[in-house]
């Protein structure tokens, strides 16, 4: 017989992850020498334990699962085996460019996309049509104030708008950064100086909490992409602005009881140029401590492609296919039948520029998040201080006035500032 | 102040009668003592009297009041635990001062009445010390102050000698016959050693599987026991008892013979032995006999030092007129 | 017991336990104290040196470290203050006679076996949530809005999982206490005329003091180390209402990767515990002194 | 107190404790009744308590994703692997402390539980540093010694407090009849405690069976215990009420079936010397 | 077999000398008693012997080899407990077996050994309770045949007796005397209670501060005493101490007369006094006699029933023949 070789992947609990594990069985059967074993968790201990390993060198993990945030940080680090060599059959020019383009540094790839999504509106088509409204495709932040407020209905146990409010970089600053670039907002400027400050973050700040405390949900500073999904999931939003990947839940009758009802609309704009959507990948990548990367390869090749895509859709039908990273699976008639989300997706997608995600020019990539290391505890932090705001426990100048003050230290600790 | 009565009183547990149907009158200022076996009731009609158990039947009436139903704090009684029962936590002021406290009592009024309590037990130098810093004689005290300061109708007394060694056994019984003479309040005191019931009480009660055997000053029990429960209850050593053709000479079915009742001589007298262990104790000897043929071991009290041991023979001669005599139920003929 | 030979065996048969708990002790603490006056980020490997107090500066000056240190104190008071007075109570009622004793003790023991996770998951999804959980119903049910724990609430909110999680403990502990307490000296305080409430006030509670002792002493311990279920419910926020002293060190070391000021964070924690402990041991220690 | 209680009176006091008691334990009944529900019905405005549609599927799917096992025997050999080897170093501490007492016993015992107050995620990196050095990263051995030495003073101070209990002239019989060292802690200590070192051991178990910070650091999938496991569960998409309740039911079902039938050994054992 | 020499054993507490150099000698088959006040160190001197305690000076020799180092398993002593320090897991059997199977011995011996022990003391039926099920004299027997399943050079008692009650310690007393006619092993037993010391020692050495007072028979020292400290200490009641002029009389700084030495006379006598507390025991009567000008109290034991009560006039008479004599430091002349 042969030698095995066991990996040990890193995911995070996510449908589409989850659904994997179930069908390991064929890669098994491609690969016997292949053994993969399983560290399924929540993302943010995920990303924990996984940093803490990759730091120091830990070398627990053959496969691990990142963000287009993580990616360019850890592939500059050289904590990452680059992925330059995957076989011709696997089609590398068939992902998506945008998506590709966020995996990449210097144009090396470095981890290959297991999904892709950005965010759009999900709206209750029933709802807006009995308040007598409608949604424009391509919606401005006014239009979603005016549908908000007509679809609001407390008393029935609607509430015109759910937006996320729990505090973190990925939870509400990944939403709020969108919103803040579509306003023309700007994290730093060219000189990393924070402009958390600036004219353009208040009146987005300003609008999201209107939006929030008028139509939104009780304790919506809790709520994160789940919370909101449950809500909506259940009939209590009127529209939801979140990750495009929510477009196959809320439309799956199963577990969505306004399946049939839901409609979709790119995400707003403030007439600026830019729309609040944003760009992330789930993805498999090879941390450079494994002990076994090949096999590891040999792996993530399989789970992200095109073979992968038929064999979920042949078990669990097309809705279900992992959505946003190949050109090939929107050139797809059985896939564009099954997800009535898919244009919408892509379009969305498509949309997003990682290398230019703001009106005003910034000296970093990234578009829901600012791709240096410090993010991860300034988003948090910063976040922590907007989620306050909502839960009525400052005003947005207090808010944006001490986000400005952590941005500056920060910056200013970890060097980018030099005084 | 301080006549108690029970009546017709009766305490079950459960299906277990403890105590059947009993009678007692203790009058004012007396001092009684219930005596017994472990395990016959002394404590509990100590407690039915407290107001600490319910009776089953039965009434208890104290100074001619009905109290049976009334709560312990209402009749008015003060009693002393077997393990004092101090409050660890409290000076022996406070231990002393609590009841006064409960009764809302004045702060002024407390401080004389616990000082004079103090006096009279001789605690006065230990009042801020906490009961874990006092020998077991002082927390007896103790326990007895906080008991005085109530002046109550009568105190109840739970073997309260037992936890303290012999010495101090002695001291205590003392201290406690002359707290009697001086406040002449009515006490029932429990015990279950003889040598304490003998020496301190007016009365004795001889209970026994929870019945009344005997009620009686120490010496007509020591003179004229009722049975043979109360004679080998009551005396140090044990009474003799001798059943058979010896008992049947004098007309009984059993005869008691007390130790310090039977001469002793190395040849001459009606019963002849042989010495087992013999225990000096200076002041008086005391012979176990054996192979008399009337029981297999005798006791004798001889006075002084006498040169008797192991192994010799001996002759035994009661004291005719110190014999008691029983029936084969037991009683006293 | 002490003859020179048993002296040397106790000393020989202490030294494993003492041994491994130095070990256990020295290892992480020098490495600790050594990364606290180093710049180490996880993220920025590069960007190392000798930065002195640096870490230690930034970490007291960080604006949630006041906030922390209250919340801490909140945190940890508020749990004692519940399960101990929440236990006393408890005790005195299941110490009573009543039928199907065991199942009720079976059932207020029952927190005490749940891991914090699941506990904090439980409280978080399934009661506080202001959407879908039974204390919005129960509001919604009697016609109220429902209210945002964790939102509007949250170190209350986290007091009471913790505290939920404790009471067993602090129940059970003065529980046996109570038992223990000679019954005689309640009925001597009885004849004393002491009414219900001066018997709980003058015997039974001062009974209590060495077991209520312990329980805060051995609380104490673990909550000042309460992560997990902040994490799970409002991670330390919102803002930073619910940050404790050891969630901001998990937020310096995890969040932001820098081991160098989570170091100076986590000697700042050890030493700030100790304070406590020394506190409490001065203030109460001697109610354990047999 | 042995006076009657009324029957009333007892009643009264049935239905109160009664009452607290559901109350205290009501969170975990109710996550056991939903973890039955179907994902809808568990997030139903009003709540249903029992006209669900009863279903065993989550707990079917929870298995599907994860194999619970793994994880359960995990637990089982991290608590009772970290109890056992914690008695073995434990009980001859506590005999030393309780039974040569020196004049920094006391001071002893409090330094060893403030070795507890360290917040483990301050040393997390310089551990977690030792353990890839040493290469006990993801093995039950590594977390055995770790799970131990964090309950290691819970232990020796449980121990001690039994031990001071038993007459120190029962050893010194031992001793006069002619027992060494280790056997007078055989034969006549260990089972004279054994009343003592069931409930440290049952503590002890359920101490290291919920530890949810090392356990879920420093493994991966080997050594990964129920902790782990819970922790892949906290906030998937989509609703999830029903599934989680399955899956937190089967995270502390072990800890506390065997908490509830050991609760008598338990509670007798569990005062830390509260009680004199 | 049992000899036992101590010889300048010295033990310290940290700074305090608890025992000062002390040499005694036991001999082969002697039954010692020491006794003493509470703390005066009779324990410690015990666990010396026994090497539970490092002497901080001196040598220990049993049976002419020096034992002051050893271990105490390799003494080759026996001892009782005070509170029988049984192993509560084991069952009797297994109690009494516990040091021949330290030994190593073989089971069949074991339980041959372990049979004789039990039949000797009266325990073969218990054999297989444990002690939980035992009453306080069966454990007590258990302890002793632990002690004896060794047959040892001598046993060691630490106050065996002194947590049974009154009547049970009487017999137990007497067991063990019997134990040590039998065997004829070396016995050293602790008490406190100067009755068991004068009813079962052959030698009594009384103990005080860590010092020896006085080493001698039980009548040697009721007769003799060499100082007041042990002219109180042993006799019950103490002996009555009367300085002053009347001891001047007797060419003394202090005399001593006990209790069963006076003669009482309603109206005739040496010294007159007043009746204050007395005790009637039947047997005896032990008066308190005050203000005789002598000493606070003097007390007067008068055989069987006499008829005087509190508050009577009394004259008492010593006999002149068993007066004892002191000098200022309370040595007798
Ligand atoms: N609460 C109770 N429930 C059931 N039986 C009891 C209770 N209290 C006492 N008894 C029984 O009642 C009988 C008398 O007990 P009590 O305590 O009055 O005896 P005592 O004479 O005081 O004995 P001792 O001398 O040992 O103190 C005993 O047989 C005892 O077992
Ligand atoms: N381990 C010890 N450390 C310090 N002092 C001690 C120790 N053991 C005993 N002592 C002291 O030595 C003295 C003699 O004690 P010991 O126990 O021998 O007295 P004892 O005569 O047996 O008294 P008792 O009749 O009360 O048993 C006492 O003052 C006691 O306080
Ligand atoms: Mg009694
Ligand atoms: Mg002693």
């Amino acid at each position: 017989a042969q030698e095995t070789t066991t990996i040990t992947i890193a995911t995070v609990n996510n449908g589409d992850m989850v659904r994997m594990q179930g069908l390991t069985d064929a890669f098994n059967e491609a690969h016997p020498d292949i053994e993969l074993e399983w560290v399924t968790l929540e993302e943010n201990t995920l990303r924990q334990n996984v940093t803490t390993d990759i730091a120091t060198n830990g070398g627990q993990y053959d496969v691990i699962t990142i963000g287009t945030y993580e990616v360019p940080i850890w592939g500059n680090q050289g904590w990452l085996a680059p992925l330059d060599d995957l076989p011709a059959e696997y089609d590398v020019d068939d992902l998506l460019p945008p998506i590709r383009a966020g995996l990449s540094v210097d144009g090396t790839l470095y981890a290959a996309p297991f999904y892709g999504e950005s965010s759009f509106v999900m709206y209750r088509r029933d709802l807006a049509e009995a308040a007598g409204i409608a949604i424009p495709d391509q919606p401005t932040w006014e239009d979603i104030k005016a549908a908000a407020a007509a679809m609001n209905n407390p008393e029935t146990g609607v509430h015109g708008i759910c937006l996320r409010g729990k505090a973190g970089w990925g939870e509400n600053m990944a939403f709020l950064t969108t919103m803040a670039n579509s306003y023309g907002a700007r994290w730093f400027d060219e000189n990393w100086q924070p402009q958390l400050d600036s004219r353009e973050w208040k009146a987005a700040i300003t609008d999201y909490l209107e939006l929030m405390t008028s139509y939104g949900p009780p304790g919506a500073s809790s709520n994160g992409f789940n919370e909101n999904l449950t809500l909506f999931q259940q009939g209590r939003c009127g529209m939801w602005i979140d990750a495009t990947v929510a477009g196959s839940f809320v439309t799956d009758p199963n577990n969505s009881t306004v399946a049939e009802q839901v409609g979709f609309a790119l995400a707003p704009d403030a007439g600026q140029g830019k729309r609040a959507n944003w760009l992330w990948a789930w993805s498999l990548a090879v941390p450079a401590s494994s002990d076994a990367p090949e096999a590891a390869k040999t792996f993530i090749a399989w789970a992200t492609s095109k073979e992968y895509a038929n064999l979920v859709a042949e078990t669990e039908g097309w809705a279900n296919v992992p959505p946003g990273t190949r050109t090939s699976l929107y050139e797809n008639a059985d896939y564009l039948a099954a997800a009535p989300f898919a244009q919408m997706t892509i379009d969305s997608i498509n949309a997003a520029d990682p290398n230019s995600p703001t009106v005003q020019p910034v000296p970093y990539t990234g578009v829901q998040f600012v791709a240096i290391p410090e993010f991860q505890g300034l988003g948090t932090t910063v976040g922590q201080e907007f989620s306050a705001a909502l839960a009525g426990q400052k005003t947005v100048d207090e808010a944006l006035a001490s986000a400005q003050e952590i941005a500056t230290q920060t910056m200013t600790e970890a060097g980018y500032i030099q005084q | 102040m301080g006549q108690i009565t029970l009546s017709g009183v009766t305490k079950r547990f459960g299906d277990v009668e403890v105590i059947p149907p009993l009678d007692l009158q203790i009058g004012d200022g007396e001092f009684v003592v219930f005596v017994g076996p472990s395990g016959c009731g002394k404590s509990t009609l100590l407690r039915l009297i407290a107001g600490l158990e319910d009776t089953s039947a039965g009434h208890i009436s104290i100074d001619g009041r009905d109290a049976t139903g009334l709560p312990p704090a209402k009749r008015g009684l003060a009693m002393v635990f077997q393990s004092y029962a101090l409050y660890p936590h409290m000076t022996v002021r406070k231990n002393i001062a609590f009841p006064l406290r409960m009764a809302g009592m004045d702060k002024a009024e407390q401080d004389r009445r616990v000082e004079a309590a103090a006096k009279v037990l001789n605690l006065s130098s230990y009042l801020d010390r906490r009961p874990g810093q006092l020998s077991g004689g002082q927390r007896q005290r103790v326990a007895i102050g906080r008991a005085i300061v109530r002046e109550p109708a009568a105190f109840l007394f739970d073997e309260p000698l037992s936890n303290l060694d012999a010495a101090l056994r002695v001291g205590m019984r003392m201290e406690i016959s002359e707290l009697h003479e001086k406040l002449r309040t009515t006490m029932i005191y429990v015990t279950h050693d003889q040598v304490e019931a003998m020496t301190m009480a007016d009365k004795i009660v001889v209970l026994n599987a929870g019945r009344i055997e005997q009620v009686g000053s120490p010496l007509e029990l020591y003179r004229a026991p009722r049975n043979t429960f109360v004679a080998g209850f009551i005396g140090s050593p044990k009474m003799n008892l001798v059943t058979g053709p010896e008992a049947a000479r004098f007309d009984a079915h059993t005869i008691g013979i007390r130790p310090e009742h039977i001469g002793v001589h190395p040849t001459m007298g009606d019963w002849r032995g042989v010495v087992g262990v013999s225990e000096h104790l200076g002041s008086d000897t005391f012979f176990h006999v054996h192979d008399t043929g009337l029981a297999p071991m005798m006791t004798v009290r001889a006075g002084g030092e006498v040169g008797l041991t192991h192994g010799d023979t001996v002759f035994l001669t009661p004291d005719a007129t110190k014999i008691h005599r029983f029936d084969q139920n037991g009683i006293r003929l | 017991m002490s003859t020179q030979a048993s002296r040397s065996a106790a000393r020989l048969m202490l030294s494993p336990a003492v041994l491994l708990l130095l070990v256990w002790m020295i290892v992480p603490l020098a490495l600790t104290l050594w990364f606290s006056v180093q710049r180490y980020n996880l993220l920025t490997p590069d960007r190392s040196g000798f930065v002195w107090f640096a870490n230690y500066a930034a970490f007291v000056t960080s604006p949630a470290f006041w906030l922390a240190i209250l919340n801490t104190l909140l945190l940890v008071g508020g749990v004692l203050l519940i399960t101990v007075t929440g236990g006393i109570l408890i005790a005195l009622l299941i110490d009573q006679p009543l039928w199907g004793q065991g199942v009720v003790r079976i059932l207020v023991i029952s927190p005490f076996f749940i891991m914090p996770p699941v506990a904090a998951l439980i409280w978080k999804n399934m009661f506080f949530n202001p959407s879908n959980g039974l204390f919005a119903e129960a509001l919604r049910g009697i016609g109220l809005a429902p209210f945002d724990f964790l939102g509007q609430a949250p170190l209350a909110s986290i007091i009471v999982i913790v505290a939920w999680q404790w009471l067993p403990f602090a129940t059970l502990i003065l529980l046996t206490a109570l038992q223990s307490l000679d019954s005689e000296r309640l009925e001597a305080a009885e004849m004393d005329g002491a009414n219900p409430w001066n018997r709980f006030r003058f015997i039974m509670l001062p009974h209590l003091a060495r077991a209520i002792t312990v329980v805060v002493l051995i609380q104490t311990i673990f909550l000042l180390g309460i992560l997990v279920e902040i994490l799970v419910t409002t991670n330390g926020g919102p803002g930073s209402e619910s940050t404790t002293l050891t969630f901001l060190v998990y937020k310096e070391a995890i969040l932001d990767s820098d081991v160098g000021t989570a170091a100076a964070g986590g000697v700042v924690a050890v030493i700030l515990a100790n304070i406590v402990a020394i506190f409490l041991m001065r203030a109460i220690g001697k109610n354990l002194d047999a | 107190m042995a006076r009657a209680v009324s029957t009333q009176r007892k009643a009264v006091n049935t239905a109160l404790a009664w009452g607290v008691a559901l109350l205290i334990a009501f969170p975990i009944l109710w996550t056991f009744l939903t973890s039955f529900k179907p994902e809808p019905q568990a997030v139903a405005s009003p709540p249903v308590w029992f006209g669900f549609d009863w279903t065993v599927r989550n707990y079917v799917d929870v298995q599907r994703q994860r194999d619970y096992f793994d994880y359960f025997w995990n637990s089982v050999v991290l608590a009772l692997g970290s109890t056992a080897l914690g008695l073995v170093i434990a009980i001859p501490a506590a005999w030393s402390m309780a039974f040569v007492p020196g004049a920094k016993t006391k001071d002893l015992l409090m330094w060893m539980l403030s070795t507890k107050m360290m917040p483990g995620v301050a040393v997390l990196v310089p551990i977690y540093l030792v353990f890839v050095w040493l290469g006990l990263l993801d093995t039950r051995i590594g977390l055995v010694v770790v799970l131990m030495l964090i309950n290691l003073p819970i232990i020796v101070w449980m121990l001690y407090t039994y031990f001071r209990e038993i007459p120190g002239e029962i050893l010194e019989a031992a001793r006069m009849d002619g027992a060494s060292l280790g056997r007078e802690i055989l034969y006549v200590l260990t089972p004279m405690a054994i009343p003592g070192i069931a409930s440290t051991v049952l503590l002890n178990i359920i101490l290291a069976w919920n530890e949810a910070f090392w356990t879920i650091v420093l493994t991966t999938t080997n050594a990964a215990p129920l902790t782990k496991f819970i922790s892949g569960f906290s906030s998937p998409q989509g609703l999830f009420y029903a599934k989680l309740s399955a899956a937190s039911t089967m995270a502390i079902a072990p800890i506390l079936i065997m908490g509830w039938f050991s609760q008598k050994q338990l509670v007798r054992g569990l005062t830390f010397g509260a009680v004199k």
